[in-house]
Parts: C-alpha cells; structure tokens; sequence
C-alpha cells in the first residue's frame, strides 16, 4: 500500500520512526480523547459535544508540520487539538462542561480560544500570521475549518487578506463533506473546495483526509511555504462524515448508514496503525501501550476535571474588562 | 385545540401558512432534511417539497440578502436563523436594506419577509447559543419584532408576522420550547402584533417581560405577598404603549425583566416610556432586573446572569 | 481593427445596422449624462456624484443582452442605467439631488434600486434570479459591482448562494482597478478577478471593458446560459478608471495622471463611434443627431428635476412601513 | 495650544499616538494612499511607512476580524469605518469577538483595539452616509463607547480609546468635521473615558447630548430664557452616571437629544437611569429628542429628522 512507500520516502527526508510514533500517539489521543467524551457526555458528565471521531489524521497530520511558535485557531470540531501542545486533558473536558477552568489563554499555547461561530476565526488567524510577519517573528497561523464554513463570508474577507498581505497562514478546510445535515453539493457548486484557492491566487491542495502522512506532506509544504515569504496555502482534507455532527444529533434521518458503515470500516487511526505495524515501525505491544497512556489521561483528566469546585460567581464579572465601566454589574 | 409544546406550536403555524399561501417558503441552515436543530420546520420539506423549504449554504447574510431578492420575485420567505448569536452576520443586510427597501421603494414595494430564531439562555450550552440580541433588530427602522412565550402566541404572532406586509423578526424562547405546553387553536390562527397580554391580573407592581421571562415573572408574583400584574409584551414594534400606560397608572410601581445586556435593551426603553409618559403615575422608582453588560458566561454559572425569580422578588420588595 | 470584423459577425448572426445604433445612443445617452452631471455638480444643481465616465460600454454593452422582463441591480456607479429602460432623466437627477422623486420602484423599471453599500445588492440578484426560477417565470438577474466589492463578503454569499441555486444571475465586475484610492493589488492577489468563478463552479469571462462589443458578446452568451437553465456567469469587465471616484475626489494624490491620459485617449464611446463611422453603419449626420437628441434630454431632464416642489416633510414618514407602529412619529 | 478643526485634532491624535507608540497601527479603506475620504489620517502613511497605516481590502469585517489576530501578535490597531452605515458588516465580529476574546482568554490577553468612524447626519449626502449606530456598539457587551463634540475633545478621547486596553469605539460627529474649531493641546494629550463635560452651566433644565447634538443642545439654550444646563457625555461606556445625576438633582428637568433612531436608542439608558435613580429629584418627565424610528430620509427633508434647535426648544418649553 501507498502509505509504506510514503514511510520510506519521509526517512529519507528525516521524519524518522520516533516522528511516525509521535504522530500515531496524538492521533490515538485525540482518538481517546473523543471516545471516551462521547462516553462522559451519556453519563451526563458534560454537555453536548461535536465528535470529531475520524477526524483525527487531519488535526493530528496538518499540525505534525508546525513549530510551538506557531499558531492553532481551532473550530469547535479541533476542541481537543490544543492536547497536541500538551494542554492538559482537564482543560478540554472543562470547556465542555462549561467551566471556567476550561478558558486558557490562546498565548499560553499559541492555540486560539475554540471557534464556535463558523468562519469567523478565520479573519483572526490572517491578522495574527500578518501581524507577527510585521514584527519579524517567524511565527505561522494555521485555522481549522469545515466544508461548510466556506459559504461563509467571514472565510472569504479572511483568507482574501491573508493573502493580500502575502500573510504566513495555512487554511486547513476539513471537508467531511456535511454541514450537519446539509450535504457538500448544497453548499458549493465548486468541482473541489481547494478550487476556491484560485480565486485568492493561493495554491489550493486537496488530499485524502484519512491519510495522515498525505495531510503531513501537503501541510509541511504549506508551512514552508508560508515560513518562506510566499504567502497563504488552502488545503482541502476529504474524507466523509463518519458520526453524528454532534451528540444531539441523529444523522440518520439524512446520512445514508450504509455509506458510514463503509467509512468507518476504513478509519484512519486503524489505517495508519496498520501501516506502521506492516512498516514494523510500530509493534502491537508499543500501540497496546500507548492506547494504555492516552486512556489513563483521560481518566486522569476527568477526574480532575470533576475535581474541579464549583466556579465562583463572581467569575461573570471578572473578565470582561481589563477596566470595567462602574455600572457592569447592575442588572 | 390540540394541546402542544412551543416549538410544536411553531412547527404547526409554518404547517398552516405553507398550506395557506404559495408565496410562503422557509429556508435556513438544516431546515430541510433535517427539520431543523429543534424540529421547528420538521415535516415542511416532505409536504411542501424541497423548492418550499430550503437548505440554504451556511451564509446569514446570503441568505436574508437573497430572501430580500425572493421578496422582489413575489416571495414570502421566512428565514430561520438556526440561533441567536449565529444571526449577526445578518444584521448587515437587515439595517441596510431590509429595514429600508420598502422606503427606497418609494413604498411601491413590499418586503415581507419573517426572520424567525430560537433565543435566550439557560440552557447549558457552549457560548454563543444562549444571545438575547432582540434590541439590535427593535432598535432598527423599518423592523418589527414579536416574542412569543405561551405555545398559542408562537403560533399566532408567526402567523402574523408571516401574513404582515413589514419584515418581521419572532424570537422564539429556546429554554422553553419543550417545556412551555399549552392549548393551541388548530388551523389558521393569527395573534395581532401590537397586543399585549395580561399574563395575571394585580394591582401594586406591574412585571413587564417577554419570552422566557413571563413565567420567571409569573413564579416571582407567586412568591411575594404583593399584588402583581404580569404583563407579556409579546410584541416589542409594534409595542402596546396603551397596556403598559394603563397597567403603570393603576399599580404605580415598575420592574422590567430582559435577559439580555442592560445597556440599551429593550428594558430601557419601557423605562424611558414610563419616564415620559407615566411620570406622575409612579410611586417610586423604574426597576430593571437584566442580564448584565458582560459576556454571557460559562453555563455552569449562567443562572448568575439571567434574571432569576430571586433577582425578581427581591427588585420588587425593594419597591415597597 | 478587430470590431469591424465584430461587426459582420454580428450582422451574421442578426444584430444588423438597427441595433448597433440604439447601442450607440445608449452609450451616447449614458455619456451625455454624466458628462452634464459633473458641470451640474459644480453649479451645485446636484449632490456630491459618482462619475461613470468611460464605464459606458460596461453598462451598455452588458445590459443590451437584457429583455425587459430582466432585471439589473445596479451600484450607484450604475446610478443612470434606468435611462437604458427609458427611465426619466429627472428621475434619476432627482436621486442625486435627494429629492424623493428620485426613488422609483423596482418593480416599474425591473431596475433594483442604487445600491449605496458595496456588494450587498450581490445577493438580492441571486435572491431574484433564483426566485423568478422556483416561479417558471423567464428573467435572468444582471448585478453590477466593482472590482473593490469582490473582497466583501456579500460578493461571496452572493454569488455562491446563485450558483448553488442554479439561478439564472449574471455577475458583471467592472474592474477599473480602483477602489477609490485602493489599487487592485491591494485588493486581491488573483490573477484576473475572473478567476474567482472557479471557487464557485462557474463561467468566469475576462473581457475588455472599454469594447462595447465584446462586452455584449460576453453578457449575450452568461445571458444564454442562464436562461437555458445552465446557471451563473461571472464577466469582468477590465479598464481602467479615468476619472475621479467621485466629484469629492481628487485622484491626482493617488493616480498617475500620465496613465490617466492615455486611458481618456482611448475612451469607449469614441471608439465605438470610430468603428461605426469606418463600417459605414453610423453617419457623422446621425452620430450629430444621437449627441443633440441626448443633450435636448439632460436639459429638458435638469429642468424637470429643478421644477419639482419642495418635497413634503410628511414624506420623512410615509413609507417606512405598509402598516407603522404607532410610535413611529415619535422623536 | 493650536487651534484646529476636529478632524485635523483626530489626524493630530494619531500623528501622536503613532509616533508614542511602535505597536499602534493604522488601518482601513483609504487611509493610506488618500489620507482618508475625510482626510483623517493624512501624512500617516508617509511618516510612518505602509505598515503602520495600512490600505486595506473592502471587508469590513475582514479589517475587524484581523484586527482581533493583530491585537493577538501584539498590535494595538486603530481601524477605520469610512462611515457610519459601512460599519454594519463588522458587527459579527464586535459582537461574537471583540466584545468576548478577553473573557475567553480568562482575562490573560488584551484586545486593546480601537474603532473610529464618521457617523451623524444633516450633510446632504445619499443614503447610509448618514446613520448613528451608537445604540448597536454600546449595547454589546465588552466595549467602550467614546463620542467627542469638540476638537479638544477629538484628540483626547482619542488617545484615551488608543491607550484602554479595551476595544473602545469612537464616533466622531462628521458634520461638524471642519466646521467645529478650537484650542487642542500640542503633543501627548488624554481626555479620560468616563467623564462627561458640562458645556454649559445652568440651573432650570438638563440637556444631555454628545457629538453634534451638543452645539444644538448649546444654540437652544441660547434661544430659552429658561437657564440650560447642557451636559456632553463624551463617552457612553463608562457612563458619568454621577455627572447626569448630579445635574438632574440640581435642575429636575431633563431633555435628552441624539440623533439615532428613538427606540432602545441611547437616549432610553439615559431616561432609564435617571427613572431608576433620581426619580424622586424629577418635576416633570423625562423627555427624548431624536431621530424617528423610521430610515434616515432623503436629503432634503433630512432636517426633519435630525433634532432641530426648534425641536430642542419646544421639548424644553413643554416642561414649564
Ligand atoms: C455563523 C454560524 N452559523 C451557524 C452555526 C450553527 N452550526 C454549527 S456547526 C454547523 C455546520 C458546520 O459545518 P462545517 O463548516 O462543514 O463544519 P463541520 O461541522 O462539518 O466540521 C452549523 C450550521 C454556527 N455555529 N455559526
Ligand atoms: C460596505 C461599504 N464599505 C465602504 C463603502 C465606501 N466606498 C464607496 S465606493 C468605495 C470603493 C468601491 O470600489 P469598487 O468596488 O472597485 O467600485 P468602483 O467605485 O471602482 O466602481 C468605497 C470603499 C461603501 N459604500 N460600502
Ligand atoms: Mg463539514
Ligand atoms: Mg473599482
């Protein structure tokens, strides 16, 4: 299969068996991590999550190619990206279950807050690529969004100015190919979403979604390109919705099982497992041992998470204003 | 009369007025195959077809932008917005051209189109799901604004606000869409907008709210010992002054209750009224129990944020 | 010259001598009027004004492709392109004066009202076009904006929302590659701004925007297909602005005048009438005639427009609502 | 001291705060090569290079948006609206971002941004060159809200809005541009946020205005034999609640002018803070001057609608 060929070729460029490792440890623990939240949310142990179950080459594989100075603007689907950083699990889970202690500061770890609004972010990771190019700090923003997401005209006015301004950013569309229940062919007419590319005259890629090293190669290039001068980069990542939008959500009123079913027979954390397993980079031993650590964080991390006390009150307050006006508080 | 939830109700007003009228057509962000994040158009698609009720590209301003233009065409488009917050990317063709084309018109043409949105907090979920935004669209010209908090006026104002030649905005109160059950009038059923309803019947404070606050309102005269008049606006423009003035004359005591930021909600606006045109009538001062001029925040203290029957009983002990 | 050879293809597909001189006078008509309206503008007859010179083959050409029962949304840089539709010259005086008799209805002309804010009519025209198409009713909508407005965000719901819908819209950039004082450079870093149709799975066309011919050519084939049930066309329409932005503007700060120069040397009407002159089709007698005819408008159109009364207070009421709130008079 | 008109006291502002501080830039349409349609931010671009007042592409919400990400990179950016309605299409990002971003970081990141634009009426201009959007920024949340009315007061406010490390927005009243002069400090000069200014003593009635209804306010209370205090707020959030209160307890009458659209415009706060807290000082109600709720009209009858001295006259006259 493509993917051995693909190992070789990046041990000849470095990417070595600790690298390849590396990388099979965060897509499993951003695997976990999902997993076990849709367990946690069933339990009533937090609120509604969006699943990002099969999404994991992409986040995983697109932010393999960046440098801790870099900089993450996630959507609501990459919530657990900053994991990849090292934030803490408890953070995650705490933003989902709507506590404070889930709010970190995006200059702690160059991961901007979590996305809800769809597109809006991308319009801030230009001004951030643009703005740190304007200081002379190599620094490369990479935003994270859906197929959907480019009908959007906070997208367009975004990615526009990046590459107006020649900005260091990388737009990483994760095309899974639905908007909840709204299908790709109802939300652009385009042949592929990396067309949209052209009319920014930025290079658009497309590559398989499932295929971490191929969303690692196209990524690494865009960094590169990116860290060179050359501007902006859109990568498409296709791949096809695998589970409910979220967990209030029943696709199977739109989505056709039998096109899930074969989608998830094919996931991507399984795909490259067997890659490195037949590589003998990986031994099931070492991925029986890394799914043992990845599932202790999470129990480590719900744990803490449910550690945490109550909130104070107070805390409505607290951080709207670095000098609130007298009358915040009357209501 | 059947007896239904809210968004029942809702879902049963959008049933009728496609049935009723042709020109009717629903479109929004899963409307369609799905029915909607809260099944308030469940159902349209299969009855009316696809070309009545659309799954539009995930564009606010597309779509109320191009449900200006369906209006041009003859249509009577009702846009869902699939929440409160995610209608901000509209407000720029709603201030600019939907507020003022039938003025550019010469008023020659007509643009009656219904935004319709679910709205409000308390609901325990991720921020910008739980926006009170109704002062940024009262507070435009050319706009009218319904919220409706009993299942028979969800049904009866988005009847009006869907057969009303303005462009209408109906808030629908999210946290009670399922919880909220009343008798519902089958069929067609219209509420007028402009009336105001005496949700109970008092005569030392008048409560004034809408939405979601009536029955937070309601619980609150259940607690204190004073009489109170609950007054359901349930339509911000055209607004019940008459309702409002009367109730004031006759009680002489004020609080108004909004979930949304104070500074400049609508909450001020009935106060300023009353300032103006019920000065003498007044026993004492005009009290607001809002949400504050912060973030919404976290939802496991959001109960802080919005009104609650404590904050309520205790702005109308503070009157007596 | 290459239009002579237009001319006779043309004539072979029947747009005989008849036609190609209405589309004279339209241009004539256009140019006529805002030349007068720039003298009017410094006899204070007019408000400030968005000068249209040279944008004359743009507006004729595109809208000679046009039936009746098509529409046009035009910006105000289009403000007089009623007069193609036999709109009154006052009418449109009157709109530049603030006077409410310059505010007709869409609906008697199939002309959108001015629209002031950039873009923003970009998505009434998909709106239109695709509701005339759920109706089976036959109209194809022309949107006109300029290259400055393809970086808002309404262009690109606009123009995504048609082509999804299938709806029968014509988009027609004229890119004079000014935004006011914002050369084009900085407002993309596409190769043409035709290019931005392949984002949206349309035609995209480049067309000189000072040949009048070609600019129908273009219109004539985006019209074909939109009414064929083949969807949106994009046509940019590419010169250079020649003129101020407006009679408040002072381009010598920001503009070449050099460039300029040569820009006014080539300008669109008097290359059209060169063409027509040499191929015999048009007369210096009839050419006389068309000028004469369109001055005899403007002044019988300023003088209608300055005979108008005072316009009634009242009207700051009348027609905000079918049906006002009763607090409405309240200030 | 030089005496200067407002928008050369703004263009003096930035020259000032640009040279102060290396993170401050400058962006917008036409604020570079142009020096602004109203001349605004003249010599910057030369002074201080491309990239510190910047041209941007037309996308409003595309300037705020990145905005946000250069105030993430460290930047204090200064963004321009070329007028007041072509603000609209950023209200998505103020609301959903500006507004919240501090809160989300936990209070850790500042977004020390500042929006300035022209807004008012009565400048015989076509549509939407006219708006006064006040009412849509200070009811969001996480804003501050700055309105000058003197050249004096242009510059400082505006430094004020620059150095807060809070988004401030500030309004800048365009019809008295160049028809507004008057001493303005040389060099570093802070008119804090959050201090009204009287503009006239007086002891019978309060006029409470900002931008350009503060010298109509003043050429009223020439025309009244009555003794006006007139009261300009200078900034919305921080309010002076203190100044308004101190004023009404002394006069215990109160005319409120702006020239936004009346409902839930900012002059309702004002009425509803003065209904809550000094209800007891007043001798009569509280009265609003203002734009109608209707779109802003044609030009030639656009004096109809903006607040008159007449209007301003008659109102004050109707509480004695
Ligand atoms: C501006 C805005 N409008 C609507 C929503 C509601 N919403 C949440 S997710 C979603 C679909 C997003 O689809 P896509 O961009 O493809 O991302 P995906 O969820 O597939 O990862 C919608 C409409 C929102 N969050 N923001
Ligand atoms: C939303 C919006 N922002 C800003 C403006 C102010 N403005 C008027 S014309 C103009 C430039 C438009 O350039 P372009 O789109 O190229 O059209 P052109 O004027 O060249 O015909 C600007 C920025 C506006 N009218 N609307
Ligand atoms: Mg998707
Ligand atoms: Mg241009």
């Amino acid at each position: 299969m493509a993917s051995t060929d693909a190992l070789s070729r990046f041990a000849s460029e470095g990417i070595g068996d600790a690298d390849l490792l590396e990388l099979y440890r965060r897509m499993v623990l951003l695997r976990t991590y999902d997993e076990r939240s849709v367990v946690y949310h069933r339990q009533g142990r937090i609120g509604t999550y969006a699943i990002f179950w099969n999404h994991e080459a992409i986040q995983a594989g697109a932010t393999f190619a960046l440098r801790d100075e870099d900089w993450i603007f996630p959507s609501y689907r990459e919530s657990a990206i900053g994991l990849i950083r090292g934030m803490p699990v408890e953070t995650v889970i705490a933003w989902w279950r709507g506590h404070p202690s889930g709010w970190w500061s995006p200059a702690d770890w160059n991961v901007a807050s979590i996305c809800v609004p769809i597109a809006t972010h991308v319009p801030h990771a230009a001004g951030l690529a643009w703005g740190k190019k304007l200081r002379g700090e190599d620094a490369v923003a990479m935003a994270f969004f859906g197929d959907g997401a480019t009908s959007e005209g906070a997208f367009h006015e975004g990615v526009n100015f990046a590459a107006v301004m020649n900005a260091p950013a990388v737009f990483v569309c994760n095309n899974n190919q639905w908007a909840i229940s709204t299908p790709l062919e109802a939300q652009t007419r385009a042949e592929t979403l990396a067309d949209k590319a052209v009319g920014y005259g930025i290079p658009g890629v497309r590559v398989d979604g499932l295929d971490v090293l191929a969303v690692f190669a196209a990524a690494r290039e865009a960094v590169e390109r990116a860290r060179s001068g050359d501007g902006p980069t859109l990568i498409e990542c296709v791949h096809y919705r695998a589970a409910p939008h979220a967990t209030a959500d029943d696709p199977r009123a739109y989505i056709d099982q039998a096109r899930v079913e074969e989608e998830r027979a094919n996931e991507c954390v399984g795909r490259f497992e067997r890659t490195l397993l037949e590589a003998g980079v990986l031994t099931p031993e070492h991925a029986a041992a890394v799914k043992k650590e990845c599932e202790d964080l999470m129990r480590a991390g719900i744990a803490a998470a449910e550690a945490e006390p109550a909130p104070d009150p107070e805390l409505v307050f607290t951080h709207a204003y670095v000098d609130p006006p007298g009358n915040m508080r009357r209501g | 009369m059947a007896e239904l939830t809210l968004v029942e109700a809702v879902n049963d007003a959008l049933h009728t007025e496609l049935a009723r009228d042709d020109n009717v057509l629903v479109m929004g962000e899963d409307v369609g195959r799905a029915g909607g994040v809260f099944r308030a158009t469940a159902g349209l698609r299969d009855r009316f077809g696809e070309n009545r009720c659309v799954d539009t590209p995930l564009a606010e301003a597309g779509m109320l932008g191009s449900a200006v233009g369906l209006c041009m065409a003859g249509w009577r488009p009702v846009v869902e917005m699939q929440y409160d917050a995610f209608s901000y990317p509209c407000l720029d063709q709603l201030i600019t051209h939907v507020g003022r084309y039938r003025w550019r018109s010469g008023g020659r043409m007509e643009f009656p189109l219904t935004i319709r949105m679910p709205y409000g907090g308390g609901v325990r979920a991720p921020e910008l799901h739980d926006d009170s935004p109704e002062a940024y669209y009262v507070h435009t010209p050319g706009i009218k604004v319904a919220i409706p908090s009993t299942p028979a006026d969800a049904k009866g104002l988005l009847a009006a606000a869907i057969r009303d030649p303005d462009p209408v905005v109906v808030f629908e109160p999210k946290l009670v869409y399922r919880t909220a059950r009343g008798e519902v009038p089958e069929g067609d059923y219209v509420v007028p907008l402009g009336e105001a309803r005496i949700a109970r019947e008092g005569s030392d404070v008048t409560l004034i709210a809408y939405g979601a606050m009536v029955p937070v309102c309601e619980r609150a005269a259940d607690e204190l010992d004073v009489s109170c008049e609950v007054l359901d606006l349930r339509s911000l423009r055209p607004l019940d002054e008459d309702a409002i003035l009367a109730s004031v004359a006759k009680t002489g005591r004020v609080v108004i209750v909004h979930e949304a930021p104070r500074t400049a909600g609508f909450g001020a606006e009935l106060a300023a009224l009353i300032a103006e045109r019920a000065i003498f009538d007044l026993q004492g001062p005009v009290l607001r129990v809002t949400g504050y001029d912060v973030p919404y925040p976290y939802w496991t203290i959001e109960d802080q944020y919005v009104p609650s029957v404590s904050r309520v009983v205790a702005a109308v002990r503070s009157l007596f």
